[in-house]
């Protein structure tokens, strides 16, 4: 998903992937900062109970409930009630099988990825679960009349994927049912992010035998997904307030047994009184909430705070190329760039006192970024590096050395050649803490002798944010900005010299390497990926392109009043609703 | 010889409606009257409310539209001169307003208001315009000091002076008084209208005099025309509308008017009674189909009604 | 003749016109809550502008992490927003922003809006006919949203601009009312009388018509001026409002969207609104003797 | 007076037209796209320019403008980037939302105005009269949102006595009286709110109207007729007065609507305020450009309304 | 005349005005009668407290800032005393009112058959078919034709003239014995202002009450009248039937008034002039004649200290005797 800067809000912009919602199940993970990850609460539990789950966003959800079609996040993680995964995935996001299906890959020329289901498994409304069901999403996704952003490069690893959306073909050739049960997928290209849901291959299904006969163009209004979609999952939805709230009925037919709980109540709450509501105890669980909002919670005595690092990372980008628009690929220039001197760089990095303000605006709950890979993903993660501590001196001392000494003595420096040396920085609008923090920024560098602005004089809007970034706009030297990390751990998407994300236009020849090593067959070997992980996070740190600043964590407040809950990643209570269970007739106040 | 000729004179304003908003209609405020001014003369206009005095009056001077007939003056058509604002005949064509109050600007002191037309008409020095200013207060009978005064610290009578002394600052010719006294009381009506003739004489001024008051016309007129819709119904000199009014209307008026004794009142009540049948049967003689009033026709040198002849000959 | 000498002797005590300053000033005297209105009102005014002397904004908006939401002290006596500015400084150079802006939309929209309505109440015909239509046509507009649209289009939102945009949308009301005393005044037998006597047009809008309606402009333009200073609130708190950077009211006031503010922090909004409140309450009350005065019939002294 | 109804609709249609060239211009001129917010590690950024493309996002704006344009006639006003339905299908939704609050607002709005108007204006200088008039400067010099806020705090946060969310509690099943019970419920705080913020213009009208009818002749008259004093204030002041406020209801009706913007983003009420805020940030163009029109022609609707109220209401109008 | 027709007896009114916390009397020290089966004219130049004098009869001053003294009898009440709810029995039942201005004068949201209804609605106790039809008998007394159909329209939709009788229609609703019309026909053209003071004239003769008629047109005094009062500066100055006054005005500032009516004088003969303004309230001279600094050339010997009506014939009054000494100073109007 794009998780851009946190805005304080918790509401990002749209989250388009298919791999955030997969399950996930591993051993347990220590606390994270003096967070449990999981909560066991005492006393014998009622019969059945409604859990209220309250969902943190300003605006109303967009209410596409299905797996092919939605864009926003939060309609995501309504789904979770309703799932239509088929699989379960690892505290590592590898798909695992325990899930409804299970599958094998046997490399060749393409590749064949065999999917094999359960049997006995049923759509709520008591019909089987079929391979019809397993292609429905394919043949969405790849139709012509789909409008949505998954007909990506992805898919199009699919064989037969092209010529099927192009409409020379009716099916896609590479998609085929071998027996009732056994769903046979080619794809022309194999990564190891395929074992984290990427390649092209889809982790869900839809019903065929109420979707299949709606066409593709109006699927996307249809009631069946608006209003009252089947589903794999433990619950079912029941009631639909658009753009509100959402209530679940237990699903009777639920593979893994009916759930406990009667119901679930999903209802969407704003930023302003997501706290408070809290503290009332209208809720039992909230999702997406904002860690800034954590100074308003953290005395609470009914609820309970879990967290979990997030797929997450923040960032300092330094413009040192532009986007070749003709060759479509990242053309660098260190040289020319205003930006180019690396000690220059690593100096303004150096100068940020980002353990400050996560200290004092996320009371924790954010750390500072020493690699540009999120630590959730252990094995990748090089904890080595040290990365940018705030260090004002050896800021000062690299300026002192590359030549940016003050010249005409009003305590800015100038540059190299003694010009007049502004730094034009473009920064997302945000909430207030986002906004005070931007400020901040500037007077870190000010504090160090660099005469750095906002580009257009104030921090930029979103939609302009990005506009002006992609479009690699003059009034922009440095820019800070947000990933919001996939399932899939691989860079290339945002580093690769083919990526028109990536907004630095820093590329090299070792860069280049690294990143095809990292998403090559020889890296199914984890250690070998591992070790082109290490080598592509050290150039990164080493050049300082795009400096890592904060890693955050994702919190999830939690009622007293609910059994247990827990956020593990691979083992998280959200994909073992049916096991839910409250001790309390109320949420406790 | 008359300095100025007023040829079937008309005042249209359209009516807008219809669909979008276009001229459906019009109102004749003024319909095809004719007039002629000799100097040191008074013209009367007499007629009920609404019937096109104020208009007149407005159109001669310049602020309204005149849709068609045309004004001669000193032989010269000016017709659509007259919006010229320093024109020559802007200046001897000057006007006295019915409510003096509201005719000054409340922001301005007597001075200023005397000099506007001074500044505007006749190029002289400060010192002379000064004197000049004083010279018309004097005229006026107002002391110096008035100079510095604004207009709210005077009485209705006084303030009609002033109005009277801005008219006549750039010796007009002609000085046309819309009812310059209907809005005064008695005692001071006779302050103004005594005073106007004194300028009259003195100056050789001539007058429209506009009023519904017939007292008050007939106390300051020469000529007196009545109006009726726009038109005249009958023109003559003061004697003959009194003595020998022709038409209907007229007499309608005339009886109505009350008289100051109560003397016989009881049988003015019927005579009035009598003219009103009268006027009821009569009334179609003396309008054509559309109720519009006939064109005047002579019945002496200086006697027109508006009239039918078979209705004059009916009528006597 | 003696005795009206009398008279006049005694009338000389009021010799100005009817709606001067003696009669403004009657009406304050008389009204005590516009005269403490009128105190306040001046009072504010001008402490904010000599107050904002003693400010610097880089100084003011300084973010010092430690002092996040420091409670009022003797270094911050209104205490420290989130970033630990000092509010009595943004609240003080918010205010003199506010009301600068307040004065400039004021003063574009009354400048525009007179002109307009001056010429559209005096001639009328055409030029009447087409502004009017031009002013229906605004009034009928989603002023508020397009606004919305405008401060999203334009690529550097400064104070300027703002000032700019919200007065494309503020002069009609004005010329409507200016429009319409004029049209009466300008119906009245002096502006005839003016005409007749030969002073041209222009002279009788700006000299004649245009003063008679003084009072009225003061009074519009007081009241208008009152609801100008918060226009930037509203927007501020949309997220449409000045950059953040731009000390402002509509910042601070905004703040108590978040109810931990709103409760335990009050101390970053309440003085914000507040003042909003204050002065605009007495500029209100202050317009209402203006208007009164302006108004023979209802004045009170 | 069908004429006169039938001519402002006719007049309309260059005004909306105006307004839609206006808004649509405006509206492509902002920066960024619905497709900006697509912006992923894994979306493509291939796919985003061939949607863009797909949209019609690429052609000159003039172009977009007619196929916009032509579409719209047919009532088609294209579907929402965001909300993949059709624009018609959302708006009509959140319109819905918006016009049951702004319906209850304003009765709310004249139950509170007009008796605190009128008998402000009754008595006239009283300690009454003076009470109100500061509360009407009140409300009019608070800030909008402050009032919103600080009612949402006590009466929402603190006392719990009104759902500080949402339109309706997702329990009720449609149709059902607990639904519309719910419905109202969700509704009292935002448009208590937004009735108070809104007296101040009908109080003081009101009130000055009132007290001019005081001293009217016709008053008098009725006075003189020995009727009571009471019934002089219901039968004749108040009847009077109230008529330029009664014809104002369609201004005021479109001036609740155009206020929703902040009632319902602090309330986070689902309506067309708060989907407009919203489509600004998504640049949802469709669903902008709907919106705007929408509360233009509901302008332009109320004030016909208030020109056809006030024909039927005032005699001298209505019979000409 | 007998005092048993008395209707109205007013004894020294004093109606005052407050003005920055004094009481300044526009009316002081009126005393009049006005009988059964007459019509009594008030006459006066602007300002003198004409109207003030008919809304203290009939109680429709602002009670918060006016202040009415003395004794106005009328069936042995003291109407200068009545409380507004007494007062509202008296207003429309016994006393009947005409204004000036005939269209202000009608609630303009009201049918004209609603409006002369409602005074019956809170007199009589007739049902509603009864009231109607005393509607249309009322609008047909007053010469409108048609009934029906004027009932039912609104006050914009007739003429001046026709909203007069209207008016006039309503103050006779009840049959009130007293009537008092200020300045009936000012607003109106002379046509129909004779045709309405014929139609007052005729009501009167028929219902035999009394009548108060304000007028500043001695033209319609003359008219109408039976008995006249001169009023200037808040006191009657002379009272006599009105042949009487006519033919033989006494005091100064009558006299001086019929000189300077131009129709009294048509052969253009300059006017006579009465020197000065008429003082305004706050300045009214409140010792001696009050006309006295008009006529500066009558000595100041020739005024009364305390001038009071005298009777100088019967039932005719003057206040002061400064008319003994009266002659005009100007030549050409001088009728002395
Ligand atoms: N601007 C105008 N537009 C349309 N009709 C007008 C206009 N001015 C005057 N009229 C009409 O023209 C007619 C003549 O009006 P005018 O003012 O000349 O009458 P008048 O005789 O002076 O009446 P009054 O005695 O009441 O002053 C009236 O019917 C009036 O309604
Ligand atoms: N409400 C009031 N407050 C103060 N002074 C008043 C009030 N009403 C009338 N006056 C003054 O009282 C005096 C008498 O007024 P009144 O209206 O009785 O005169 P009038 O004879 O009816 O005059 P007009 O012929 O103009 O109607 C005038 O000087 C007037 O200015
Ligand atoms: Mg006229
Ligand atoms: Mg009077």
């Amino acid at each position: 998903g794009d998780k851009k800067e946190d805005a304080g809000k918790g509401t990002d912009g749209g989250t388009t992937d298919g791999g955030t919602t997969t399950n996930e199940e591993t051993n347990t993970e220590q606390e994270e900062d003096g967070f449990s990850i999981s909560v066991e609460n005492e006393g014998t539990a009622i019969e059945g109970g409604t859990l209220m789950v309250a969902m943190q966003k300003d605006e109303p959800f967009q209410g596409i409930f299905s797996y092919a079609l939605y864009e926003d996040a939060y309609d995501a993680d309504l789904m979770d009630f309703a799932s239509n995964s088929i699989f379960k995935s690892d505290g590592d996001f590898l798909l695992t099988d325990e899930g409804i299906a299970s599958f094998e890959l046997t490399e060749g020329e393409p590749n064949i990825v065999t999917i094999k289901i359960r049997e006995g498994v049923k759509w709520s409304d008591g019909e089987p679960l079929k391979i019809e069901d397993l292609m429905l999403p394919y043949n969405i996704i790849g139709h012509k009349d789909y409008t949505g952003v998954r007909y990506n490069s992805f898919f199009r690893n699919i064989v037969g994927a092209e010529e099927y959306h192009d409409g020379t073909a009716d099916t896609i050739s590479g998609l085929n049912k071998i027996d009732e049960t056994t769903l046979e997928l080619q794809i022309k290209e194999v990564s190891p992010g395929l074992f984290s849901g990427g390649d092209g291959i889809l982790t869900y299904a839809e019903p065929s035998h109420i979707l299949s006969d709606v066409p593709v163009a109006e699927l996307v209004e249809h009631d069946a997904i608006r209003k009252n979609p089947v589903t794999l999952g433990a619950f079912v939805i029941d009631r639909v307030v658009p753009g509100e709230s959402v209530q679940f009925k237990a699903n009777e037919n639920y593979w893994k047994g009916k759930p406990k709980l009667d119901g679930v109540i999903v209802k969407v709450v704003p930023s302003a009184s997501i706290a408070k509501a809290l503290e009332a105890g209208e809720y039992d669980v909230s999702l997406s909430f904002g860690s800034s909002k954590y100074v308003e919670i953290e005395n609470l005595t009914n609820i309970d705070v879990l967290a979990v690092p997030e797929l997450y990372y923040s960032y300092l980008g330094f413009k040192v190329g532009k986007w070749d628009t003709e060759t479509k690929e990242v053309a660098t220039d260190l040289e020319n760039s205003k930006m180019g001197d690396v000690n220059l760089r690593q100096a303004m990095a150096y100068a940020l006192n980002v353990e400050e303000v996560t200290e004092v605006f996320y009371d924790g709950l954010r750390e500072r970024a020493n690699a540009i890979v999120p630590p959730v993903f252990s094995s990748f993660h090089d904890a080595s590096i040290e990365g940018y501590k705030y260090d004002p001196d050896k800021a000062n001392q690299l300026l002192d050395d590359a030549g940016f000494v003050d010249v005409d003595g009003d305590g800015i420096r100038e540059d190299k050649e003694g010009k007049p040396l502004e730094i034009k920085f473009a920064t997302m609008s945000g909430d207030d803490v986002a906004e005070q923090i931007s400020a901040f920024w500037l007077q870190n560098w000010k504090e160090i002798g660099l005469n750095v602005v906002y580009t257009d004089g104030r921090t930029i809007e979103f939609n302009s944010f990005y506009d002006k970034v992609e479009a690699d706009d003059p009034n922009i030297d440095i820019f800070m900005a947000a990933w919001g990390v996939g399932t899939n751990p691989s860079p290339s998407g945002i580093y690769a010299h083919t990526a028109a994300y990536n907004f630095s236009r820093y590329t090299s020849e070792n860069l280049q390497t690294v990143l095809s090593n990292i998403d090559s067959n020889k890296s199914f070997d984890a250690t070998y990926r591992a070790e082109q992980f290490a080598a592509f996070e050290k150039e990164i740190a080493e050049v300082a392109p795009v400096v890592p600043m904060m890693y955050r964590l994702e919190l999830t407040p939690v009622n007293k009043r609910v059994k247990n809950w827990s956020v593990e990643y691979g083992n998280t209570t959200i994909t073992n609703l049916e096991l839910v269970e409250l001790v309390a007739d109320a949420p406790v106040k | 010889m008359s300095f100025m000729q007023i040829n079937d004179l008309k005042v249209h304003y359209p009516i807008r409606g219809g669909f979008f908003n276009t001229i459906v209609d019009n109102v004749y405020a003024v319909d095809g009257i004719s007039m002629e001014f000799e100097k040191g003369k008074a013209y009367g206009l007499v007629g009920e409310s609404g019937c096109g005095k104020s208009t007149t009056g407005k159109s001669i001077i310049g602020l309204e539209k005149i849709s068609a007939g045309s004004i001669i003056y000193e032989g010269e058509n000016v017709t659509n001169k007259r919006r010229d604002r320093t024109s020559a005949y802007n200046r001897d064509i000057q006007m006295i307003f019915q409510d003096s109050h509201s005719s000054m600007n409340p922001r301005k002191r007597v001075q200023d208001i005397l000099a506007e037309p001074i500044r505007n008409f006749l190029k002289l020095t400060p010192q002379e315009e000064s004197r000049r200013i004083s010279e018309l207060l004097a005229i006026v009978g107002m002391p110096e000091d008035a100079k510095l005064k604004y207009p709210h610290e005077f009485s209705g009578g006084q303030k009609q002076r002033l109005g009277i002394a801005r008219a006549i600052a750039t010796n007009p010719k002609l000085i046309i008084a819309d009812e310059p006294v209907s809005a005064l009381d008695l005692s001071v009506q006779a302050q103004v209208l005594n005073f106007m003739k004194d300028i009259q004489d003195e100056y050789g001024l001539s007058y429209l005099f506009i009023s519904h008051d017939l007292g008050v016309v007939k106390h300051m007129c020469d000529y007196i025309s009545i109006m009726y819709k726009g038109r005249f119904v009958e023109s003559g000199t003061k004697y003959d509308i009194y003595e020998n009014p022709q038409h209907i209307y007229t007499k309608r008026l005339l009886s109505a008017i009350p008289d100051i004794t109560p003397n016989g009142r009881e049988d003015r009540k019927l005579e009035r009674i009598e003219v009103e049948r009268n006027y009821q049967v009569e009334h179609k003689q003396y309008f054509d189909e559309n109720g519009r009033v006939y064109n005047l026709s002579p019945i002496s040198d200086t006697h027109f009604v508006a009239a039918t002849s078979s209705a004059l000959k009916g009528g006597n | 003749m003696v005795k009206e000498k009398d008279n006049k002797k005694e009338q000389e005590i009021v010799s100005a016109p009817p709606t001067g300053f003696q009669v403004i000033w009657r009406e304050f005297l008389k009204d005590k809550v516009a005269m403490f209105s009128l105190i306040v009102m001046v009072v504010t005014i001008f402490g904010v502008f000599i107050a904002s002397l003693f400010f610097d904004p880089a100084e003011v908006m300084k973010v010092s992490l430690r002092n996040k939401y420091a409670p009022p002290s003797s270094t911050h006596w209104l205490g420290a927003d989130i970033g630990g500015s000092d509010i009595l400084g943004q609240l003080i150079i918010g205010a003199k922003n506010s009301l600068l802006i307040a004065i400039a939309i004021t003063l574009i929209t009354g400048i525009t809006g007179i002109f307009i309505g001056l010429a559209c109440g005096y001639f009328g015909g055409w030029i009447d006919n087409m502004f009017m239509r031009i002013i229906d046509f605004f009034i009928t507009l989603p002023s508020l949203m397009i606004i919305i649209v405008f401060i999203t289009i334009v690529p550097k939102y400064t104070v300027f601009t703002f000032i700019l945009i919200i007065s494309i949308f503020g002069w009609t009301g004005i010329a409507r009312l200016i429009r319409s005393k004029s049209l009466s005044e300008s119906r009245r037998d002096y502006v005839n009388a003016s005409k007749t006597l030969g002073t041209n047009d222009f002279v009788i809008i700006f000299k004649e018509v245009m003063p008679n309606i003084s009072s009225i402009l003061i009074v519009e333009a007081t009241l208008s001026f009152a609801g100008n200073i918060g226009i930037e609130t509203g927007l501020t708190y949309l997220g449409f409002g000045l950059p953040p950077s731009t000390p402002s009211l509509g910042t601070l006031v905004a703040y108590a969207n978040n109810p931990l503010v709103m409760s335990t922090y009050w101390w970053v909004w309440l003085p914000a609104a507040l003042f909003i409140l204050i002065l605009m309450l007495s500029i209100n009350y202050v317009g209402q003797a203006l208007r009164r005065a302006a108004d023979a019939k209802q004045r009170l002294g | 007076m069908w004429k006169t109804v039938v001519r402002r609709v006719v007049i309309m249609i260059p005004q909306l037209f105006i307004l839609s060239l206006l808004i649509f211009i405006m509206a492509k001129n902002m920066p960024g796209d619905p497709f900006t917010g697509k912006i992923t590690p894994e979306t493509d950024p291939a796919r985003i320019e061939e949607l863009r493309e797909l949209n019609g996002l690429n052609d000159p704006w003039y172009q977009q403008y007619v196929r916009w344009m032509g579409n719209a006639f047919q009532g088609e006003f294209g579907n929402s980037y965001t909300y993949k339905v059709k624009v018609s299908t959302l708006i009509g939704e959140r319109a819905m939302n918006t016009f049951w609050l702004s319906l209850l607002t304003a009765v709310m709005l004249y139950a509170i105005a007009v008796p605190l108007g009128v008998l402000a204006g009754r008595f006239h200088n009283s300690w009454f009269d003076r009470g109100v008039v500061l509360y009407s400067f009140i409300s009019f010099a608070i800030p909008t949102f402050v009032l919103a806020l600080i009612l949402l705090y006590f009466f929402g946060y603190q006392l719990s006595l009104f759902p500080t969310t949402g339109s309706v509690d997702v329990r009720e099943a449609p149709g059902t009286a607990g639904y519309y019970m719910s419905k109202i419920y969700h509704m009292i705080l935002p448009a208590f709110t937004a009735a108070v913020l809104g007296t101040t213009g009908i109080i003081q009208y009101l009130r000055t109207e009132v007290v001019d009818a005081k001293s009217m002749d016709y008053v008098r008259t009725a006075r003189a007729k020995g009727v009571p004093a009471r019934k002089v204030y219901s039968k004749h002041i108040f009847r009077n007065s109230l008529l330029p406020v009664a014809a104002f209801i369609g201004f005021t009706i479109t001036g609740l609507l155009g206020g929703s913007i902040f009632i319902e983003t602090i309330f986070a009420y689902p309506g067309m305020g708060h989907l407009f805020i919203q489509s600004i940030s998504s640049r949802d163009y469709s669903v902008i450009t709907a919106l705007v029109m929408l509360y233009g022609f509901l302008a332009l609707l109320g004030s016909l309304l208030s020109d056809i109220i006030m024909s039927i209401v005032d005699p001298r109008i209505r019979i000409e | 005349m007998k005092t048993s027709e008395e209707l109205l007896v007013i004894k020294d009114l004093h109606t005052g005005f407050r003005i920055k916390d004094t009481y300044f009397d526009a009316v002081d020290g009126v005393s009049l009668t006005l009988r059964k089966n007459e019509i009594l004219a008030i006459v006066g130049e602007s300002g003198c407290g004409k109207s003030t004098l008919a809304t203290s009869i009939i109680g429709l001053h602002d009670h918060n800032k006016t202040r009415v003294q003395g004794e106005i009898l009328f069936k042995n009440k003291n109407l200068a005393k009545l409380s507004e709810e007494e007062f509202n029995d008296v207003r429309g039942m016994d006393i009947g009112m005409i204004f000036q201005d005939p269209l202000s004068a009608l609630n303009p949201l009201m049918r004209i058959g609603e409006q002369i209804e409602e005074a019956l609605i809170y007199h009589t106790k007739l049902t509603k078919e009864a009231r109607v039809a005393r509607v249309f008998e009322l609008l047909a007394q007053v010469g409108i034709p048609n009934p029906q159909r004027v009932a039912r329209q609104f006050p914009h939709q007739l003429s001046g003239g026709m909203r007069q009788r209207v008016i006039i229609a309503i103050a006779i609703s009840c049959k009130p014995q007293i009537i008092i019309a200020d300045e009936p026909t000012t607003a109106l053209d002379v046509t129909i202002q004779a045709q309405i003071l014929d139609l007052l004239k005729d009501l009167q003769a028929e219902t035999g009450s009394g009548i108060i008629l304000i007028t500043h047109d001695l033209g319609v005094v003359a008219e109408v009248a039976d008995r006249v009062a001169v009023m200037y500066a808040g006191q009657i100055i002379e009272e006599a039937p009105v042949e009487e006054l006519f033919n033989n005005p006494k005091h100064p500032y009558t006299r001086s008034l019929f000189n300077s009516i131009p129709q009294m004088n048509s052969d253009g003969k300059k006017l006579n002039v009465i020197e000065g303004i008429v003082p305004s309230l706050l300045k009214l001279p409140r010792q001696g004649c009050r006309f006295s600094p008009r006529i500066s050339w009558i000595p100041e010997s020739a005024h009364e200290k305390d001038p009071v009506l005298h009777e100088v014939a019967p039932n005719h009054f003057v206040r002061c005797t400064c008319y003994k000494e009266f002659y005009f100073k100007g030549e050409e109007g001088g009728r002395a």
